[in-house]
């Protein structure tokens, strides 16, 4: 008579392949690092790691490099999305990806940014939005909130004189090249896996040559925002939310099928 | 192959796409346009990359892209062209990415004009972005020789992991002249792309290409390592043409178009029974220190002929200084011409005459002190 | 018998309590008198009545990728009930 | 010998092709040449003038100050290079669309009604191909079989049935200034 | 005023403000950002226009036309911004608009590290974008100084209409240190608008700002009196600050921070019995070479330090050239740190220990010649 | 007895005060001119000669400081938005407007001028869209039209290769800071009044401060189109409207009732 | 007898003819025979029949604004018939 | 005279701000004084320093490599600086959290529990502020009066309110020190 069922222990989630084993200078509870998990899982599910060329930002992502196992650049503040132009142009076959931050994209980077969608480029972009330039200790960015304090916006942004935050997202979304703009959150496990599929798509967009391809992730700044981590993941969801709403704000023919 | 009659501009890009370019990224601005459109019309029926940028900036960052896979890249411009390039620049010489970026001057500063200059010699060979960087700069001064310049500048780059750069003015740049161009590259000899290019890492540890050197002591070894790679060069790879400087006793020193100009002062001072001697600089960096200071021994007086209000000039100061008879300094006149107007050799050689009658002096420094902070006397 | 558990990188936490929100059964803590060699107090994972349903939801939300999640569910052997 | 050349005209009057011919005949006769287009401060629509050094040695400056010979195809040009011109020095000026001689005794100046001639040939874009002719034949720097050479050998192939008119015109040019100079 | 204690960057931002500054247009930097949160708070405060660029080129071209108006103007970055600004930077200068730059300065090249250096020499005194201009550049080695000069840029920039640069290292920008604010600039110091500037065409003929002259000899004409007036203030506008340099003669040369240090070097070695002294430029242009000239007739070696690869070195030699005893060069040493190390004085003394034991001697030329463009044997 | 009624000749229209009495460079038939001649009339109809600051761009119209009677600045290529924000800033009474081409704007300049218009700053922008760069001999601007044969695309433009013109009415219409953004053309008398309407309501946008305030014009370029000036009007209409569609992209509220 | 006319600046016009389509009426064409310095034909305008309405469609179309318009229409006096 | 001082600890520790007010009691002195925050590294949750020079005379270089007295908060702190200083230099050890002795035999070294008196005083942020205590009184380079009077003249005003426990912090530092070097 048998019985005893033993069960031994497997593995279900571990750090994926594509993320080296690294120790990483992001602050305690940045979701940069959520989304750098996420990265480098869906490359790892695609099969992608031996053929993909990343670009990293000038932020706080900077060394992006350092905690991916595959190819990197590391562009000019702003540039990345030239420079994977000029990567993919030449190695149309390889998976060429920017990991780009709300300063890099859509302030000093805004032009490049806008003419790779509008080109139409066959990249992929992840533009994590935290509403401040973190790396240079919390100054208003173009995603800045209204109101909000930052170090150069000491008595909260001023929309009089500043204008209203930008949302990339939806701006790209509405240039023709772009294949699949979307806004995702790391604020929540719910949030964080529909962010992966995301992801996931913006990847096989890529792969399947149908254009530009950006994942817009909401994503925390607890340093810089003055909150503890887990405070700074409610600030998204009550104050960034309402701003930037989630969505998918261009998912062109033949997206859908992927 | 015979001569074709060839247009600057086109000469080296045609140049460029037989020494295996594989992309060209640019933005149209005059007098440089005609090879962007020459690589618009070349580079797509070949198979290769072209493609308009949307600025200068995006142009050089693309380059700096394209050109971490490893392959031969290029771009051009012309002078506020390069000016918008200067941070990119500076992040693909700390790269170390190989590529050849062409430099066709117009007048300048600011819009100035689109005729002719050589006022980009600052920003080119001392590098105008920040940080302690060198490119290797060639200076043609015909189009055979923009033809062949264009050549060396992918084999330098590649040999260097530098960038090179092609540097004109606008007339060269416009002209048309006759030329051979070389056969293609063979693909052997443009070979597989090097080991440390971003290729996807099929089969070997991931390669990374960035300029950041967080710690002092790390970003200083670095330096320390390209200042080593310069000295090299400076060693090995310094070209320049000479015309009757045997026994020479006045040397002409200028670049490109310049030079061009002034080898026919110097003809024309030679058949007035003057000893003069023309030193036309190839390589502006490196710089041909060396054998301007071997001429320093026999000369009594150098004049450097520029289209600018004196760049090069000093680095001929520099070359001469102490290396006269006895250690002491032979003369440096300059003669230039700014804002576009090529000077005429009448002009060199009026003032070689000059310089012939009142060379063998050290200058002496006129008298004026410095003002201490405060505009008063000087605190000594 | 517990349905999973998880194992913390102690060393690599850096003590942002995201997983410890992140677990519905609130089996993850931060160690209130340990420091580690960065400074920070690591998350612990106390799991004495073998609550762990090895979700995950930790190690997704963990912005270190410090958590690795076992979960006990291939058989491996039957043997005979008391020999 | 070096010979510097200018070739001037409203733009559209193809002052820059004539001048390539040139280019092209020194060059397919082992000569050293240089072809280059002025920059002024006219843009469309204004003047457009190229300068052709040829020589049988290394060229120097590819620029001129004062040309040994020159062709002038309207007012603006021939107001321009009239005094730039070296003594002695050939002028061809178009006088289909040029009311005024040329001042100068020192020049020796052929006056060629280049759009009248080239209409009469049935094409008044070959003006500057007669004056080409008059140019070469009056300052002997070239032969007139040369330029033709040059023609046959460079014309673009879409425009290769201008030929004979081309050398048509060429010829009448040239006809003209020995004519006018003999 | 009492003295407080000061962070360089802010004490550069007040004082800025002292000076009547009406508009501040900056990006972020490391390590500049001090200065733009500065002014985030205190210029809107005062009723005056702070606005955070989209980037350092956009700031750049926001000054250049705020400047337009006549007003004092200003923007501050580190040394990769610089770079991007390079462009507008030859168009203001182009257009005589007088403006004011603060250029913290980081390790380099490209993205390098946010620590102290001073590898923007060549890109800020030379220029580097394209065509021939100058800008003014004054070099603070305390807080202290970086609010004088401050107050001085803005004076200058106004005086002849050009762009005057506060050039520092990241540690000064960084560093507190006590020093005393002057007070605010009166109105009427400030004056009207003057006659150039663009404020409506009120009562008046239009004005016009531009930098093109597309006539090559307008544009000559024009460099030539942008040269003229460059000129003018190398006679008339050179600063430094010299110690111990009256019987001297080794003298150490050194600007901000690397000259600060070599003072403590220079006393360490007085105390040590070595004739030393201390140059230190405090306008780096206009350069003090008729000053180094003078120090060059008493000196027998001069000894550079900088925190790049060896930049001012060159000007340096440049000034002494010929000018030491019998018309000979007095040696000139370099030593230099990188990639954001700061030379501490125990260095700077035994590089001048090394070079008392050796100067005297005019340098001689290594035995390297050029080669010819087909890499065969030099030509004669 | 009274007869023959005398009439007296008037003017009725001539060349507005202020635009310079002096020939332009531009090339025949090219209707920068026309441009300039309405944004003169607007300038003198509403009164404002000598409190208006024009900023030039880098393009055909480069000189446009010689040809308007107003005080104006020259900018570098791309950059007149921003140094329009220096000059407004500092000057917020006086009218400040710039004068673009597509080059300018939409290539080099795109990230200038839409931050200028997320900051909602009080310009007024007069856009001259010729689909093509005209100064520098006609090459492909990214205006210029799917197969449009130029200079760097001579093959025609490969949208696979450089993505879809750029619609730049309706893009910077999409940015909060807009208050104003249209698209008109000069194609013929018709069109040419309404642009003068549009160019006049778009000053008035910025003297009541209401934002951002752009007018596109459709131009022609003859000289690169390689047309008669008539048949470049006829190429706007048969090839441009398709794709440009003429109409307001963006009207805030509060500029009705201007 | 005519509602208005023109004058055209032939010194500036650059001969692009736009003016000769705008107007209604046909009264403006290109001078064939005729060059102005700068090399163009320049518009002229022949209304022996009076017929120009002072519409000014062709003065608004040029680009180079060279063309002035004259209505007549303000009554400057009356005086008695035939005295 | 002249000394050199390096303070280093986490973020948040509170190292800039110790030698700020050592700088500003400096400054009140009548003094030269320097302070520069260290570049290193480190970002964020990194480890912070910062230099002070304190001299009677100009003050040369604001960098120091081999300072004469530092306070170390942390392990990696002792770990880097205590290779580092001045043969004869005072380091102070915060050994509420360094568990191990510094081995240097030819430092003064004093050990302070920096963070358990903090602690005891009710505020445990107060920790640097002891530890310049007892900076201050074994390294001598100033009094502790003095440092108190540029706390209380530069403690920004939303902080006044800590003044007394600031003072209890340093005089019990300093107490320590005095003992622990007696
Ligand atoms: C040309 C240039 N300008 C400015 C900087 C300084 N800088 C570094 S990162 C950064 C902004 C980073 O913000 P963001 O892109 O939002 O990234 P985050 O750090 O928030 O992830 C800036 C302005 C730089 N390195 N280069
Ligand atoms: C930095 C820089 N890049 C390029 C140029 C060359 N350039 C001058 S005008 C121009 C484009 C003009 O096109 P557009 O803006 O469409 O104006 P248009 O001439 O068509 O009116 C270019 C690329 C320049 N002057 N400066
Ligand atoms: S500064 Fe902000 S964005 Fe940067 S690592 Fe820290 S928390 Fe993350
Ligand atoms: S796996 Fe689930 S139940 Fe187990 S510790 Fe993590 S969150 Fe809690
Ligand atoms: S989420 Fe990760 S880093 Fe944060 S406390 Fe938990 S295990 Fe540590
Ligand atoms: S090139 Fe084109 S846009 Fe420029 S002036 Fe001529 S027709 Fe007008
Ligand atoms: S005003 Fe009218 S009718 Fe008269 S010429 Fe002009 S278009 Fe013709
Ligand atoms: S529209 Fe003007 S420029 Fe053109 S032909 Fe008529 S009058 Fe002349
Ligand atoms: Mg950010
Ligand atoms: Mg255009």
């Amino acid at each position: 008579m048998l019985a005893d069922v033993v069960l031994e222990p497997e593995i279900t989630y571990t750090r994926p392949a594509a993320l080296a084993d690294t120790y990483t200078h992001y602050c305690p509870g940045c979701t940069h690092g959520v989304a750098h998990k996420l990265v480098a899982e869906v490359i790892d599910e695609l099969g992608l790691r031996e053929r993909t060329i990343g670009v990293a930002p000038v932020g706080c992502a900077v060394f992006a490099y350092n905690y991916f196992n595959v190819d990197f650049a590391e562009a000019a503040h702003g540039r990345a999305p030239a420079m994977a132009t000029g990567i993919k142009r030449v190695l149309p076959d390889q998976m060429v990806f920017t990991y780009q931050g709300d300063g890099d994209l859509a302030s000093i980077g805004l032009g490049e940014i806008t003419h790779v969608a509008a080109r139409g480029e066959n990249l992929t972009v992840i533009f994590v939005n935290n509403a401040i330039y973190g790396m240079t200790g919390g100054q208003m960015a173009p995603t800045t909130l209204p109101g909000q304090k930052t170090a150069s916006s000491p008595c909260g942004r001023d929309v009089e004189a500043t204008g209203l935050p930008l949302r990339m997202a939806e701006l790209l979304a509405g240039l023709p090249g772009t294949a699949y703009a979307v806004r995702r959150s790391l604020h929540n496990v719910k949030e964080i896996n529909r962010a992966k599929k995301a992801i996931r798509t913006a990847f096989q967009v890529q792969q399947a040559g149908l254009g530009f391809a950006l994942v817009e992730l909401l994503s925390s700044c607890p340093t810089n925002w003055g909150l503890p981590p887990l405070d700074a993941l409610k600030w998204i969801e009550d104050q960034m939310l309402p701003y930037y709403p989630l969505g998918d704000y261009k998912v062109a023919d033949g997206v859908e099928q992927l | 192959m015979a001569k074709q009659l060839l247009k600057g501009n086109e000469a080296i890009a045609e140049a460029a796409i037989r020494a295996g370019v594989q992309a060209y990224f640019g933005y149209p601005i005059t007098p440089q346009t005609e090879l962007l459109e020459y690589m618009a019309r070349r580079m797509p029926e070949l198979g290769r990359v072209f493609l308009q940028a949307e600025s200068e900036l995006a142009a050089i960052n693309m380059v700096y892209g394209a050109a971490c896979t490893g392959r031969r890249v290029m771009t051009s411009s012309s002078s506020p062209g390069v000016s918008l390039m200067q941070e990119g620049l500076s992040y693909i010489a700390a790269s170390e990415v190989p590529c050849v970026i062409v430099d066709v001057m117009r007048g300048g500063p600011g819009l100035g004009n689109i005729a002719p200059a050589q006022g980009d010699y600052t920003q080119i060979v001392k590098g105008g972005g920040h940080g302690d960087y060198r490119m290797i700069v060639l200076a043609p001064a015909t189009v055979q020789e923009a033809v062949d310049l264009t050549r060396l500048a992918f084999d330098l780059a590649d040999k260097y992991r530098m960038i090179a750069v092609v540097l004109l003015d606008g007339s060269l740049g416009q002209m048309m002249e006759p030329a051979e161009l070389p056969p293609f590259a063979d693909g052997a000899a443009l070979g597989t792309p090097p080991a440390w290019a971003l290729t996807g890492a099929q089969g070997r540890p991931k390669n990374v290409v960035t300029s950041i050197h967080l710690v002092p002591e790390d970003e200083e070894q670095f330096n320390q390592q390209l200042q080593a790679r310069y000295a090299e060069i400076a060693r090995t790879e310094v070209r320049c043409h000479e015309y009757a400087t045997a026994d020479a006793d006045l040397i002409v020193v200028g670049f490109g178009t310049a030079g061009r100009v002034a080898q026919t002062a110097v003809k024309q001072a030679r058949a007035q029974g003057l000893k003069a001697g023309l030193l036309r600089p190839i390589t502006l960096f490196p710089f041909p220190e060396q054998r301007l200071a071997e001429l320093a021994r026999q000369a009594r007086g150098f004049l450097v002929v520029e289209m600018n209000a004196g760049q090069m000039v000093d680095d001929v100061r520099l070359a001469v200084s102490g290396q006269g008879r006895g250690g002491l300094t032979p003369a440096v006149r300059f003669y230039g011409r700014m804002g576009g107007i090529v000077p005429l050799p009448d002009e060199v050689l009026g003032a070689l005459k000059a310089l012939a009658e009142t060379a063998g002096h050290t200058p002496q420094p006129s008298p004026v002190s410095c003002l201490p902070l405060d505009g008063g006397p000087v605190a000594r | 018998m517990s349905k999973g558990h998880i194992v913390v990188d102690e060393a690599r936490c850096k003590g942002c309590a995201l997983c410890t929100s992140a677990c519905q059964q609130r089996l993850i803590s931060l160690a209130p008198d340990q420091l580690n060699a960065r400074g920070y107090h690591p998350a612990q994972y106390v799991d004495p009545h073998g609550r762990c349903t090895g979700c995950t939801l930790c190690a997704v939300i963990c912005p270190d990728s410090c958590i690795t999640v076992y979960r006990a569910q291939r058989v491996v052997s039957r043997r005979p009930l008391a020999a | 010998m070096q010979t510097d050349l200018i070739i001037s005209g409203f733009g559209g009057q193809g002052a820059l092709f004539a001048g390539q011919i040139l280019a092209y005949a020194a060059m397919d006769e082992g000569l050293h040449v240089t072809w280059i287009p002025s920059y002024g401060p006219e843009m469309r629509g204004g003047t457009a003038h190229c300068t052709v050094v040829i020589s049988d040695d290394e060229i120097g400056s590819p620029l001129v100050r004062n040309p040994a010979a020159a062709i002038v195809l309207n007012q603006p040009s021939l107001d321009k290079y009239e005094p730039l011109m070296a003594a002695g020095g050939v002028l061809v000026v178009n006088s289909s669309l040029i009311p005024r001689r040329p001042q100068r005794t020192d020049l020796r100046v052929v006056e060629v009604p280049a759009n009248a001639l080239a209409e009469e040939l049935g094409n008044v874009r070959l003006a500057n191909v007669v004056a080409v002719g008059a140019l070469v034949a009056a300052a002997g720097v070239l032969s007139v079989e040369a330029v033709e050479r040059a023609l046959a050998a460079h014309l673009p192939e879409r425009h290769k049935h201008l030929l004979p008119a081309n050398s048509q015109a060429l010829r009448r040019g040239a006809a003209l200034a020995a004519a006018a100079l003999a």
